[in-house]
């Protein structure tokens, strides 16, 4: 059988990754890509706890829901967000966004 | 987990055949490419500027609309399996849920986001 | 007389004796056994499907008051045969600007999305792939990769036409998954479970469709344009688009597309039946006692085909009679009426069941059918009314017919 | 090694690396495209876990809403970048600096902790983790308070969705 | 219905009302009014029940009614929420729910509902009047109908719902939800004709003044939870061992204890929101807002919440003697300096609000010299007659405002104590419960409910031997007499000094109705409390309000053995400060007459200019840098500061009181560090996010690195 180790370290490896998309990307829509790849490293980890703790206790279950909603509410505005700037200032270069300073 | 590796032979399955059938067709079907024949086909005219036109917003609203009612309706599938044992206040919380919802339809069908202009 | 209950134990046993008398471990042998019947499956679906293409051209032909293919065999029944070897030898023609694995990727996924739905197709209550107690959303799950794979066959063409109309079918497809969604819900509260042999086992004695014909109705609709046929072709659309998303396929690929648009209507067609005529089971009748010999596996197997070749030729007919819907009509046939409609059915049927759930069954069914007659009774007459006013904007003497040009 | 081990670790395999093809592929499309193929085998990965409620909303959310949303998005937006210059930032080895200095972080956690080698109990006989779930989330002693707040959640992302990216008063005439 | 399930609906309907009126009925006066008022009424009926249930029941402090929910899974266990009513909450919801219901009332009458729309109001404007054409065609001015009558009302309501939502919790943190409620709706109501410059910048001064006071008491919450792992009152309180380990002294800053430092920050927010000195500079400016919500906001609701709380804190605030030393200072000293401020001033508004810091002053200095039932007493007869009082200074500005529409003469001040006189025969009913409050309010012996607090906290600080405390609070009282006669005499007194008072008239029955109930509570709920011991009238009517609120603590307070000293003091303040302003005031006739028109307390002491000198230039001045002149020097900055800092102030007034000179010193100083912190920080915000996210990250690791090893690896 698969220890827990496995499912957790894959999970590790995959919001590093995400992570690094998150902090290296420029395009803003490829940033929003690696966040996604960071909440689903989440709900590995959810969805992992559940099946190896209780598993007549559903928390980490509708946690993982939990976060598929907000993973979905996040792409949403996120992505609005994106547009926006895109149709006022013709980037989506997240370097090129920084009007919120000072 | 059996279960799902039946469902798993069953996307290699289904796979498998049309890539076959793709593939038989690509060595049995001839290859003699040529540059007009690899044109972009538009009735035989001439492509005309860019092929990647100007995409609609629109098409964009209603993935988004869509997109939050998919994972809504989701959210309803436990609920609709228990429903029968879980009497009344599961159904008010179930309407409650919908209604809510409803109301998202509502505003964006107020802001003229549904409309094809 | 196993062979008449449970054939499918039965050869898989006979094979998995066989394999591990050749010294393969028990796990393995059952893994191979599983692995061939699902491929001698989707192997008879591959069939079935050649079939539908002549049965397609068949209808198609009476529709339009012609004969159809005649030539090749009896009733032309060896024409779809030729037209395989046809697509088999032609010449493979990739655009130069497409995006190769993308483009070859498409046609591959689109057949796949269709061939894994009937993993979870009950032909009889022991023959089918696998009881996913999640099975309703599994349904959508692939219609998820359908949708994809027009998407990616529209990108990777290199072709605005096939852009737009890969853009168009996903707005239409994606929009119609609502209600889709939401009339797939109704026979999971009816049955209180998602997995289709739960959901064919509630429908004695009342099928859904008698419990809910609204949700039949919506079902079929969406159905038809989740599928992309007309009234709802958008994506593919001749006149306009050429051919829309598949515009620059030919040969096989080009057929996975088309080969899988008729076995997806199939499969719908079957799922109507599951999910609203009782499936396999014919309506009650096969558990009088005078007709027990049709408690059967091949009985229930044909049963379900015949349901399925039925649901299969209501959406030919559709399709055959009916117009194409401009595409914002479309959308806002979906958003504006499908998706209200189907949510307040939703509301209807949750606590018409939650109420009348403990009451005698002709009862409950009785409550089930009127709130959904009442409900559609108030749907038509609003309908009427607004179609009225819509008319009078164009026809009455009231208002000039600039107006209405611009709805 | 046991077959669900070798399973695990193809899907893993195949996971990380789309992950990995999808923050460093510079076409967009195709980043998006990989991003599907990740969220599959997170979805096998769930199915694995035996929670297949999950694995089938991970399809039908991720790769049936999002992944379309995404693609859109770029369709959107692509005008500008037409996969052309540098799609990481110049000070991206400090990212992957980040990034590595954060899997090690991890996992070095991860590596004293007595839990991890435990092996998952036997699912109970009959039972039913969508029953469970649709109890957990309905019934009044357990989430749903949550499940009306997702709800909430998502209508507030719909209006604000639609109100920030089509706001009509942004003048923009391209809409 | 059970009373739990009861005092769970208590703050129901105004929350109802608020979004019924918000959502529907926005457009209808009418309709709108008839929803609030009948949710304050059904708040008041529920009130009134559970009181009455609260009464019948021995015990009570021991027995209270609780009930709560689970809220917030944290961890194991649950967050719970819930409502308590004991013998305190009772006493409080009950004061509450009557002056609510009457302010609501008022409102109506005070609004001027009924009357028709204005010839030119607008909305955030006060209505100007509208003029009107009787039958013998002659043209008359009268009063006009707000504009946003109905968003009045809903904004009533949600601050009553804010307000029964303090009363009624259970813990710190519902108490903290309706306390911030409460914040946002003194905002939104001192705003609410937020088409003057002068009330929104009071609306904005009354919420950033608060917030701070608020800021340290939510640090209060989260250090006694995260000591407690719980916030419900009665579990900390009665939990001996925590409160023990809690009251051990000189574990943290300056000595204090556990419980010292968290009384002490939860004591700041207090301070913010019951207009404590140095955080009461709110309050005056607040008198922007319509009269109603002066008293909603001074009498009933808000400042009472503050000392509400420090008083349900009580238990916790007597662990340390050194917060209780600070409590009993800030108290006294705000009790005597509100109150000679109170003596310069001539808005007949502004009188009553530093009035009001001032008794607020009296119940803080009360409960910090642990005369915990006293405090009570005097918050729950301070309340009806201060609410009184507003009412009636509200009805009079009414009439006033009357008189000012028929001369047409929009020069004269409405509210300006000198233009009036005389109004004791235009308006009697106001005179007479004006008269009723103001005695209350200077402790009129035997009769009023103000004697009988306000003897009883002189009478606790003698008997404990704050000598000092009872001296000051003494002169207080005396100060507090005299300015009230001050005002009674300067406006209802004497003959008519403007053509405006003279055609003063008495208000509509909306508007009356609720002083007379009111007065009746201003003098009887005195009896209540009573103490057993007065010589010839104690024993009379039962000592309630003692034994019955003084449940509520563990240890029942003792009852304080009747002195005569204390008595005789307040006998003498109260009856010569009356004395002395009236003998005084009936032969002023203006401004220039009164003596008492001292600059530095007509001016406030300069509180608000030394503010402005200390906090706001720097923080407007620190904007500005960051905006314009960022690259330009320290001394083009500190031009800049002094620019719009001493701009309304004058060099004369700052050398003569000492004051600014040090102020000048500090700002100066803080300002030039603060522009180089900035200057040496700027870089670091570059608006890119993805390096935000880096330096958090790494912020992040190295907390978490370090966390990780100082805790050690118990993992």
């Amino acid at each position: 059988m698969i220890p827990l180790s496995w499912y957790l370290i894959f999970a590790a490896g995959l919001f590093s990754l995400g992570l690094f998309g998150v902090l290296a990307r420029r395009n803003a829509v490829a940033i929003l890509l690696g966040v996604e790849l960071m909440l689903n490293a989440v709900n590995i980890n959810l969805a992992a706890f559940w099946r190896y703790g209780n598993v007549a206790d559903m928390t980490g279950q509708v946690f993982a829901i939990i976060v598929f909603a907000v993973a979905a509410a996040e792409v949403a505005v996120g992505l609005a967000l994106v547009i926006s700037v895109y149709r006022s200032r013709n980037t989506v270069v997240a370097d090129e966004i920084d009007m919120l300073k000072w | 987990m059996n279960q799902w590796l039946l469902v798993a032979f069953f996307f290699i399955v289904g796979l498998i055949i049309p890539v076959g059938a793709i593939g038989v067709a690509a060595i049995l079907g001839p290859k003699k490419p040529n540059p007009v024949k690899q044109e972009t086909y538009e009735c035989g005219l001439e492509t005309v500027g860019d092929s990647w036109v100007q995409f609609k917003a629109q098409y964009y609203i209603f993935a988004l609309v869509f997109l939050i009612f998919d994972v809504e309706t989701v959210f309803l599938f436990p609920w609709a399996v228990r429903l029968g044992q879980l009497g009344l206040f599961a159904v008010i919380e179930g309407i409650v849920f919908i209604a809510i919802l409803i109301a998202g339809l509502v505003y964006t069908w107020r802001k003229g986001m549904l409309e094809w202009a | 007389m196993d062979f008449l209950k449970d054939p499918l134990k039965l050869a898989a046993d006979w094979l998995i004796g066989l394999m591990t008398g050749w010294g393969m471990p028990e796990g393995v042998a059952t893994g191979v056994a599983a692995f061939l019947g699902i491929f001698v499956l989707i192997a008879i679906l591959m069939v079935i499907d050649i079939f539908l293409v002549w049965l397609e051209r068949k209808v198609v032909a009476r529709f339009q008051d012609r004969i159809g293919p005649n030539r090749l065999g009896p009733f032309g029944l060896i024409q779809p045969f030729a037209d395989i070897i046809k697509l088999l030898i032609k010449e493979d023609i990739t655009p130069a600007n497409a995006d190769k694995v993308v483009y070859n990727l498409a046609p591959m996924l689109s057949m796949m999305s269709v061939l894994i739905l009937w993993a979870i197709i009950p032909l009889a209550p022991n023959i089918l792939g696998v009881d996913l107690n999640v099975a309703a959303l599994y349904i959508v799950a692939t219609g998820a990769i359908g949708t994809l794979s027009i998407i990616m066959a529209g990108w990777s063409s290199n072709n605005k036409f096939a852009l737009l109309g890969a853009f168009r079918q996903v707005a239409v497809m994606v929009s119609f998954e609502i209600p889709m969604v939401a009339s797939l819900l109704i026979p999971t509260i009816l049955s209180g479970s998602m997995g289709m042999n739960a959901i064919t086992r509630a429908q004695y004695p009342l099928p859904f469709f008698i419990l809910s014909p609204l949700a039949a109705l919506i079902f079929l609709i969406a159905a038809i344009a989740e599928l992309g046929r007309a009234p709802f072709d958008m994506g593919e659309a001749e006149s306009e688009l050429i051919s829309g998303y598949n515009v620059e396929y030919s040969g096989m690929k080009f057929g996975m597309f088309y080969a899988g648009e008729l076995l997806h209507a199939f499969t719908f067609g079957g799922f109507w039946g599951i999910l609203f005529f009782g499936g396999y089971g014919l309506f009650g009748l096969e558990k009088l006692p005078a007709l027990a010999f049709l408690d059967n596996v091949y009985i229930n197997m044909l049963t379900l085909i015949v349901k399925a070749v039925i649901g299969y030729w209501i959406i030919m007919w559709v399709k055959y009679t009916m117009m194409r819907i401009r595409i914002d009509h479309m959308l806002a046939f979906n958003w504006k009426f499908l998706t209200p409609l189907s949510f307040a059915l939703l509301i209807v049927t949750a606590l018409v069941h939650a109420l009348a759930k403990d009451a005698s069954p002709w009862v409950y069914g009785l409550s089930m059918f009127l709130s959904n007659l009442v409900l559609g009774w108030i749907v038509v007459e609003f309908l009427r009314r607004y179609s009225r006013a819509e008319r009078e904007k164009v026809e009455g003497p009231a208002k000039p017919a600039m107006e209405a040009a611009g709805h | 090694m046991t077959t669900a081990q070798i399973i695990f670790l193809v899907v893993a395999a195949v996971t990380l690396a789309s992950a990995f093809m999808v923050v460093t592929t510079r076409n967009l499309i195709h980043a998006a495209l990989w991003l599907v193929a990740t969220l599959f085998g997170v979805a096998v990965t769930y199915a694995l876990l035996d929670a297949g409620f999950l694995a089938v909303v991970q399809v039908v959310v991720y790769i049936g809403a999002i992944a379309i949303l995404f693609i859109f998005a770029v369709m959107l937006t692509r005008k500008e970048m037409r996969d052309q210059g540098p799609q990481l930032n110049s000070g991206w080895w400090i990212s992957a600096l980040l990034a590595v200095l954060t899997f090690g972080g991890l996992v070095g956690m991860l590596w004293g902790w007595r839990g991890m080698d435990t092996l998952a109990s036997e699912m109970p006989v009959g039972f039913d983790s969508i029953n469970a779930l649709g109890d957990a989330l309905i019934s009044p002693n357990a989430f749903v308070l949550p499940f009306e707040v997702a709800s909430v959640l998502l209508l507030a992302a719909l209006v604000g969705a639609v109100y920030v990216a089509f706001n009509p008063r942004s003048g923009d005439s391209r809409k | 219905m059970t009373t739990e399930t009861l005092i769970w609906l208590i703050p129901l309907p105004p929350a109802l009302a608020f979004f019924l009126i918000v959502l529907f009925t926005n457009k209808n006066k009418a309709l709108s009014h008839t929803v609030g008022v009948g949710a304050a009424v059904l708040s008041w009926l529920a009130s009134m029940v559970v009181f009455f249930r609260a009464l019948s029941v021995e015990h009570l402090g021991e027995h209270p009614f609780v009930s709560s929910v689970n809220w917030l899974p944290t961890g194991d266990t649950w967050f719970r929420i819930g409502v308590a009513i004991d013998p305190l909450g009772a006493a409080v919801l009950f004061f509450v729910s009557i002056t609510i219901f009457m302010i609501f009332l008022y409102s109506v009458g005070y609004h001027n509902f009924g009357q028709p729309a204005g010839d030119h109001d607008r909305k955030g404007l006060p209505p100007h009047g509208a003029t009107v054409t009787d039958e013998h065609g002659h043209q008359h001015v009268v009063p006009s109908v707000e504009p946003m009558y109905s968003r009045f009302f809903a904004f009533l309501g949600l601050f009553a719902f804010g307000m029964y939502t303090l009363v009624v919790s259970d813990n710190l943190l519902t108490l903290f939800v309706g306390w911030e409620i409460m914040g946002l709706c003194s905002y939104l109501l001192i705003g609410f004709w937020y088409g003057k410059p002068s009330a929104r910048a009071a609306a904005i001064k009354a919420f950033m003044t608060t917030r701070i006071g608020d800021v340290f008491m939510l640090l209060g919450i989260g250090l006694l939870y995260s000591l407690t792992g719980t916030l419900n009152f009665r579990e900390i309180f009665g939990n001996e061992e925590l409160m023990h380990t809690l009251a051990t002294p000189g574990t943290t800053l300056f000595g204090l204890s556990l419980a010292g430092l968290i009384a002490l920050l939860l004591f700041i927010g207090t301070v913010g929101k019951s207009a404590q000195w140095p955080l009461h500079v709110w309050l005056p400016d607040a008198m922007e807002g319509p009269t109603p919500v002066s008293a909603m906001i001074h009498a009933a609701t808000m400042v009472s919440a503050g000392v509400y709380a420090v008083i349900r804190m009580f238990p916790l605030l007597s662990l340390d003697h050194n917060t209780m030393t600070v409590v009993a200072f800030i108290g006294t000293f705000t009790a005597i300096f509100a109150a000679t401020i109170a003596v310069a001033q001539n808005d007949i508004k502004r009188v009553l609000a530093y009035s009001t810091i001032s008794q607020l002053g009296f119940m803080i200095a009360a409960l910090g010299i642990g005369a915990y039932v006293a405090a009570a007493f005097h918050l729950v007869t301070h309340a009806f007659f201060k609410a009184l009082l507003f009412l009636g200074s509200g009805s009079v500005i009414h009439g006033m405002e009357h008189g000012v529409l028929h001369t047409g003469n929009h020069s004269v001040d409405p509210q300006d104590m000198f233009n009036m006189g005389g109004l004791r025969k235009k308006m009697p009913i106001t005179f007479w419960t004006f008269l009723i409050g103001g005695f209350a309010l200077s402790g009129f012996p035997l009769l009023t409910a103000g004697f009988w607090s306000k003897d009883e906290i002189l009478a606790d600080a003698w008997a404990n031997g704050h000598l000092a405390v009872f001296i000051t609070l003494a002169t207080a009282a005396f100060l507090t007499a005299f300015y009230t006669m001050r005002q009674i005499t300067l406006t209802f007194l004497g003959e008519p000094r403007t053509k405006e008072a003279e055609h003063a008239q008495e208000t509509p029955w909306t508007m009356t109705v609720p002083l007379m109930v009111l007065s009746v509570f201003a003098i009887g709920y005195g009896w209540v409390g009573i103490p057993e011991d007065f010589p010839l009238l104690g024993g009379l009517l039962p000592s309630w309000f003692h034994e019955f609120v003084g449940g509520t603590l563990a240890e029942h307070p003792e009852v304080i053995p009747f002195n005569p000293v204390p008595l005789t003091v307040s006998l003498v303040v109260a009856l010569g400060g009356l004395l002395l302003g009236w003998l005084y005031y009936r032969n002023v006739n203006s401004a220039k007459e009164d003596f008492f028109q001292i600059p530095l307390l007509k001016n406030k002491y300069h509180f608000d200019e030394a503010y402005q000198v200390v906090f706001i230039g720097p923080v407007i001045w620190l904007s500005e840098v960051f905006t314009k002149w960022a690259d330009q020097g320290v001394i083009d900055g500190i031009l800049h500061f002094f620019g719009p800092a001493t701009g309304g102030i004058g060099a004369f007034i700052r050398n003569k009181i000492d004051l600014p000179i040090i102020n000048e010193f500090i700002g100066d100083g803080l300002a030039a560090v603060t522009q180089e912190t900035g200057r040496t920080l700027r870089p670091i915000q570059t608006g890119r996010i993805q390096q935000y996210m880096m330096l958090s990250l790494v912020i992040l690791a190295v907390v978490g690195a370090l966390l990780y090893f100082m805790l050690g690896a118990g993992l």
